[in-house]
């Protein structure tokens, strides 16, 4: 068992947390006494945040429209068709065309490489997320 | 009571081989252990619950409701309330559910043998009480029998096998009633306490065993209070959310006490120990 | 955040979240901040165990209000008329800071004239509170030494967001109560990384460190690191985006760990885009709503799989560690931006999350001092941190505002775009509530958060049921001009007569079918506080 | 064989690394972010042992974690449901610098998990386990042990126990497992003498002075019994109540559980306990939504009332071991001090 101290997910406050790790899995959280906001205390999502972590229902493959249904597919072939369709309708539209949107769930290391990804690859600024919601 | 500590939560797998529909919202499952040893060695007593597993729903406590002097099965009747109930309302008959049980402390059986008995039951609360009225009478009890039973219509009526052949036997007076009549409905209208006050019940020599909806539950004790019943004569079950069925996880406190340990058969003296919901209103 | 940017040059919590404990007055408005930030109410109760006092300003009897001093239970929408009744009784009874005024700010005679101007009943009548309430309040922020403002959600999602947090950083400014310790102005961020998202320039004009776009200078620093060429023009908001219907601007979209069919306004609208583009491609860590309309969908890792930063509302970015690698197949969101850039005939070549960091520290100036390594061994660092010896900055705008002088932006109340009508009586506010987290992605697929709060309920002011004849439990349709759905009624003396609350968690529920597309102007936030709707017994 | 030993303070380390060998060590680490938490421990060198702060967290984790698999189940068809036990290792473990107020947690867990009937998960893991307590020299801001009578010294419950007396450590057993490590390892140990035993006194007599907090518990406790505590208290603290549940959960001695399934595939899966509190509105709601709980009594009365009431009912003993670690934590303010502060207070 291990505990491992990471920032919450849920909410703005910003909460250290320990997860325990047991043989892969996550089978608890519990907050960090001298973290300036956790301060030996979660709210009610906090204490239960390493429940949604091994969901069954947490996708596990990569999937891809075929005859209208989501067919799991492989990185490799997800990955060709994305880059060839997005790269095709970008250079099409001069970037106008194509959108991303980030996310406030992502760190801000994946939020950096997106906006990078959407101003130096696809050649648009259309990129935003869900700030305001 | 479980073999050993190792499988104190895990149950065992029990085929359903009968489901009978009560009515809409009530069915009563026949179920045996497919383990045959474990099932012809496998008893209980009237009032106990077994812990019913579903797969991927988790586990609820579901008294048993027939006689224990039918060995090697069990009737668990389940009314349809959340997710596990809708679930097992769907299942057949050869599909297999979880079982682990009996738990709780039964109804007092010997001190009823030399008594008369007065039951009043509502809905589902029949179930429980089914199961000590066919005992009791497999036993040949002797005494006055009083069997009250209230459904919301007609319709709502279950056991209804039951309820015809104690209506059939010497000794025992069944009477019905229906919140809501329907067409050709020609018995009583009205709340069980109405039928309760035709009675003719002896307060000293009577125990009287209740199980129902708060509400009904509330009624009969005043009345039955009036009519100088002893708290100590006046027998009903409790009901609450359950998790281990053994004890410790505490999910069905009533202040000190445990419903899967100390209940789920209490009487009316040790509830007013208690600050007691169903009591209070 | 629009509002505090041109107010104070920079949009984020001038606080710490301790800092809090030690305010005198604290004036909450729009946050139900016990539920959607508990551990910022945590330090609110602590303050008023010392003896702080709490002014709080909501629609709603939340349990937060329960426990203020004042309770302004104000008609949704009418914050700005609230703030400049207070600001004009803080001039009239001479409360205000002359000598920050003088020193720290400008333009506020512009903020003055227009305040002379202000009929006071007129403001508490369209507000619906009591002026004497309004004054107690006015008076009692105004005395404070210490004073600090939390808002939330409840005021930039309105039509007029911008004007009300432009209206609580002139209440802020006039009375002195920035620019210092335990004092200030907090805008409580919504998500968890929120703050970081926009900090990284996840946005359509800025660049990280909000360097914007159409500036020269910015643009050319970044085409230098990125060896490419950019475009000076901003790009869409995620409304413009999303809102497109049939013939929108966009023919694809790469959508990353959002939920845009279930959190954005106008639910049919955003199917209707989303089904229109030519290409959607969705990573996610569940088969959202959103996700299931995507051509390809790319299995993300979850926080647990993988080694970053977050920045929280206080502006403190610290570590995310890895616990356990990727379930399944799954990668990390930037593992996948790197492989789909290379496949784009752009390399990214990044050893680790800590590279990535040392990138960023190099373009955004206020990242300057962020290293994975001086992260690792502190609780984090709150930006501005300017380089490797900065320790942080825990409250903002020291000796000046970042913007230099403090501006005064008097604004004038507008009304919400839709207010209930004799065909649609009730207004509708939504929002969240403390068991459940925006969609639900994450918080319902625990097992304890859904027994405790499993489905969407819609608070009815008792008075109201009684008139519909809805009991509490059952179920009530509820329809607005844009759609309909069912939903569980909850009497509850929270909300007034004639308000109704429910929130956007559950996707049986989804009540973005109803919520209007109005939006603010300048910040582009769509108005969910308030639309009309109709409600009937099932 | 005498009853008391000196351990030299150089020779802790020596002793553990021995004791290592045969046990997996749980101990005090203060780890690099500086909060101190009961962890295993994989090499001695490489981590700190704390026995200057408390621990964050008690050792009911470890005998009762927050999440734990009790058995897997797999249902390939409807006619076949089959349940396979999990059989988990449970090594040798010797829990090393157990205050008295988580030892006492300990006794209390075995009378709740091992008492009426045996919880097999608890057992798994209690047997086979060394308890090597540590007396309290310096109680923590929040403590009140000496209200709820189970510190800062304790003298039954542990195998092996330290008092630290300055340079030395003073040792005593109360299981014939501590004295088999003594008879073990005896080049550790040498024979108490009498100035040792008094210094250990005095270190008592010094710990006993220095509680921060005056906890009125006697007072609550018979209040309680008495029906006496007036209706404004609980309607406060149900207002206060933010309803996280951490007061629970970090409660040494709180062991409400949940019970659920986890599936993993379409037809497997895995029966689950997990921590639950009492104070959660869920803890009680039947399955039709029904909450036959709520109305009269509100979760935060129904945790202190089983702490201070319902618990010395039944086992005359409060289950409150007075660690303080749910003090200070609340985020609306309320937690079992000032419970009792609030109940003790004539003016409410």
């Amino acid at each position: 068992m291990h505990d491992i101290l990471t920032t919450c997910v849920y909410c703005g406050c910003g909460c250290g947390v320990y997860l325990h790790e047991q043989r892969g899995r996550v089978v608890g959280a519990t907050p960090s006494r001298n973290h300036p906001v956790s301060r030996n205390n979660l709210c009610v999502k906090g204490w239960h945040l390493h429940e949604f972590i091994h969901h069954p229902s947490r996708l596990k493959e990569p999937l891809m429209r075929k005859n209208g249904k989501l067919t799991p597919v492989s990185w490799d072939e997800a990955l060709s068709f994305a880059a060839h369709e997005l790269g095709r309708i970008a250079a099409a539209s001069n970037g106008n065309a194509v959108g991303l949107l980030s996310s406030a769930k992502c760190t801000n290391e994946e939020n950096y490489l997106l906006q990078k990804l959407a101003r130096a690859v696809l050649h648009t600024n259309n990129v935003d997320h869900c700030a305001r919601l | 009571m479980p073999s050993s500590s190792q499988d104190l939560y895990q149950p065992k797998p029990a085929e359903i081989r009968e489901v009978i529909e009560e009515n809409s919202q009530i069915k009563t499952f026949d179920l045996s252990f497919v383990d045959r040893e474990y099932n012809d060695g496998f008893s209980y007593e009237p009032g106990q619950f077994m812990m019913v597993s579903i797969p991927h729903c988790g586990e609820a406590p579901i008294s048993v409701s027939s006689t224990p002097l039918n060995g090697g099965t069990i009737h668990l009747s389940v009314r349809r309330a959340g997710k596990l109930t809708e679930v097992m309302h769907e299942m057949k008959r050869g599909d297999v559910v979880g079982l682990r049980g009996p738990y709780g402390r039964p109804f007092p059986m010997a001190s009823l043998s030399a008594k008369d008995l007065l039951f009043v039951a509502g809905g589902i609360g029949l179930a429980p009480l089914r199961s000590v009225i066919n005992t009791c009478l497999a036993a040949g009890h002797e005494r006055r029998i009083t069997i009250l039973y209230g459904s919301r219509t007609p319709s709502d009526i279950a056991f209804k096998e039951d309820l015809a052949s104690w209506g059939q036997t010497k000794n025992v007076t069944c009477l019905l009633t229906v919140d809501r009549a329907e067409p050709g409905w020609e018995g009583e209208v009205g709340l069980v306490t109405a039928l309760l006050a035709h009675c003719s019940l002896d307060p000293h020599e009577t125990k009287a065993l209740l199980c129902g909806p708060p509400m009904m539950i509330r009624a009969v004790l005043a009345q039955l209070a009036d009519r100088g019943f002893a708290d100590g004569d006046i027998i009903t079950t409790m009901e609450r959310h359950m998790k281990c069925g053994v004890g410790i996880c505490r999910h069905c406190h009533m202040d000190d006490k445990l419903v899967c340990k100390d209940g789920p058969v209490f009487t009316l003296e040790e509830l007013k120990q208690l600050k007691v919901m169903e009591l209070q209103g | 955040m629009a509002g505090l940017a041109t107010t104070f040059g920079s949009g984020a919590m001038t606080n710490s979240i301790n800092e809090i404990e030690n305010a005198q007055v604290m004036l909450v408005i729009g946050s139900n901040t016990s539920e959607a930030h508990p551990q910022v109410a945590r330090r609110m109760f602590t303050a008023m165990d010392r003896g702080a006092r709490l002014i709080v300003i909501d629609p709603r009897r939340t349990l937060l209000a329960q426990r203020a001093d004042i309770h302004l239970a104000i008609r949704p929408g009418t914050d700005i008329p609230l703030l400049n009744a207070m600001m004009r009784i803080i001039l009239d009874e001479n409360l205000a800071d002359d000598l920050f005024i003088e020193m720290r700010t400008e333009n506020f005679y512009e903020l003055r004239d227009m305040l002379f101007r202000l009929d006071l009943e007129e403001a508490a009548r369209i507000t619906g509170v009591e002026l004497a309430s309004i004054r107690a309040a006015a008076r009692l922020y105004g005395r404070a030494q210490k004073a600090v403002i939390c808002y939330c959600l409840g005021i930039t999602q309105h039509v007029c967001g911008t004007g009300n947090v432009q209206s609580i950083a002139n209440l802020a400014m006039m009375t002195g109560n920035v620019e210092k310790e335990d004092t200030g102005v907090d805008p409580l961020r919504g998500q968890n990384n929120v703050q970081g998202a926009c900090d990284m320039g996840a946005l359509p004009n800025v660049f990280p460190s909000y360097q914007q776009v159409d500036i020269d200078d910015f643009r050319e620093k970044f085409e230098r690191a990125w060896h490419v060429s950019l475009s000076p023009r901003p790009g869409l908001t995620l409304m413009e985006m999303t809102h497109g219907g049939k013939n929108g601007p966009l023919k694809a979209m790469f959508i990353m760990g959002e939920n845009p069919v279930l959190s954005d306004p106008v639910m049919s609208r955003v199917e209707e885009t989303l089904d229109n583009l030519e290409f959607l491609l969705v990573a996610d860590i569940f088969l959202t709503e959103t996700a299931r309309r995507a051509h390809v969908v790319l299995p993300a890792a979850s926080f647990a799989e993988k080694t970053g930063t977050f920045t929280n509302s206080e502006r403190r970015v610290q570590m995310v560690r890895r616990v356990i690698p990727p379930l399944g197949q799954s990668r990390t969101d930037a593992d996948i931006i790197m492989d789909l850039s290379a496949r784009l005939g752009y390399v990214m070549d990044y050893e680790s999350p800590a590279e990535i960091m040392e990138e960023i520290a190099m373009l955004a100036p206020i990242y300057g001092g962020m290293h994975h390594d001086r992260l690792e061994n502190s609780w984090g660092l709150q930006w501005p941190c300017w380089d490797r010896e900065h320790g942080g900055t825990p409250f903002l705008h020291k000796y000046y505002f970042t913007r230099g002088k403090g501006r005064f932006v008097p604004a004038a109340h507008e009304p919400p775009a839709e207010l209930p009508d004799d065909d649609y009586p009730f207004l509708l506010i939504t929002g969240r509530i403390y068991h459940q987290y925006h969609t639900g992605t994450m918080s319902r697929h625990s097992v304890l958060l859904s027994r405790e709060a499993g489905e969407a309920l819609l608070q009815l002011h008792p008075e109201d049921g009684r008139r519909l004849g809805v009991r509490g439990g059952e179920m009530v349709r509820m329809r607005s001009r844009r759609g309909e759905v069912r939903v569980k009624a909850q009497l509850t003396e929270t909300v007034k007569a004639g308000e109704v609350y429910t929130t956007f968690h559950f996707s049986e529920m989804p009540v973005n079918l109803l919520t209007v597309s109005a939006k603010d102007h300048f910040s582009q936030c769509p108005e969910y506080k308030i639309c009309a709707v109709h409600l009937e017994k099932v | 064989m005498p009853d008391k030993y000196i351990l030299k303070k150089d020779h802790l380390l020596p002793l553990l690394r021995k004791l290592k060998k045969t046990h997996r060590l749980i101990a005090p680490v203060r780890n690099r972010h500086g909060d101190t938490l009961f962890a295993g421990i994989d090499n001695l060198d490489e981590v700190r042992i704390d026995l200057e702060n408390q621990p964050q967290n008690s050792l009911k984790q470890f005998f009762f974690p927050q999440q734990e698999t009790l058995f897997t189940y797999s249902n390939p068809a409807s006619d076949s449901y089959h349940f396979e036990p999990v059989v988990e290792e449970s090594p040798p473990t010797l829990y090393f610098g157990v205050r008295s107020c988580d030892l006492s947690a300990v006794l209390y867990m075995d009378v709740v998990f091992l008492k009426n009937v045996k919880d097999p998960n608890y057992q798994r893991k209690r047997q086979n386990t060394i308890l090597v307590g540590l007396n309290c020299n310096d109680p923590f801001a929040n403590c009140f042990c000496n209200a709820t009578r189970n510190g800062p010294f304790i003298d039954f419950g542990f195998d092996l126990q330290l008092t630290d007396l300055g340079d030395r450590f003073l040792v005593e057993y109360d299981r014939s497992r501590g004295q088999e490590i003594i008879s073990d390892w005896r080049q550790f140990f040498a024979e108490a003498d009498d100035q040792d035993v008094k210094a250990q006194y005095q270190a008592f007599l010094e710990a006993r002075g220095k509680f921060r907090l005056q906890v009125h518990l006697d007072q609550a406790v018979k209040k309680l019994a008495r029906d006496e505590v007036p209706e404004s208290v609980w309607e406060e603290l149900s207002m206060r109540c933010q309803d996280c549940g951490g007061c629970a959960y970090i409660c040494p001695t709180c062991t409400c559980f949940s019970i659920s399934d986890l599936q993993t595939t379409d037809h497997a899966g895995e029966r689950i306990r997990s921590w639950d509190a009492c104070t959660f509105s869920g803890f009680t709601r039947m399955a039709g939504g029904h909450n036959p709980v709520d109305r009269q009594m509100r979760g935060i009365e129904k945790r202190f009332r089983h702490k201070l009431q319902f618990d010395v009912k039944k086992d005359n003993r409060p289950s409150c071991v007075g660690c303080g670690r749910c003090v200070n934590i609340c985020f609306g303010g309320t937690d079992i001090v000032r419970f009792i502060n609030m109940t003790c207070c004539e003016n409410i």
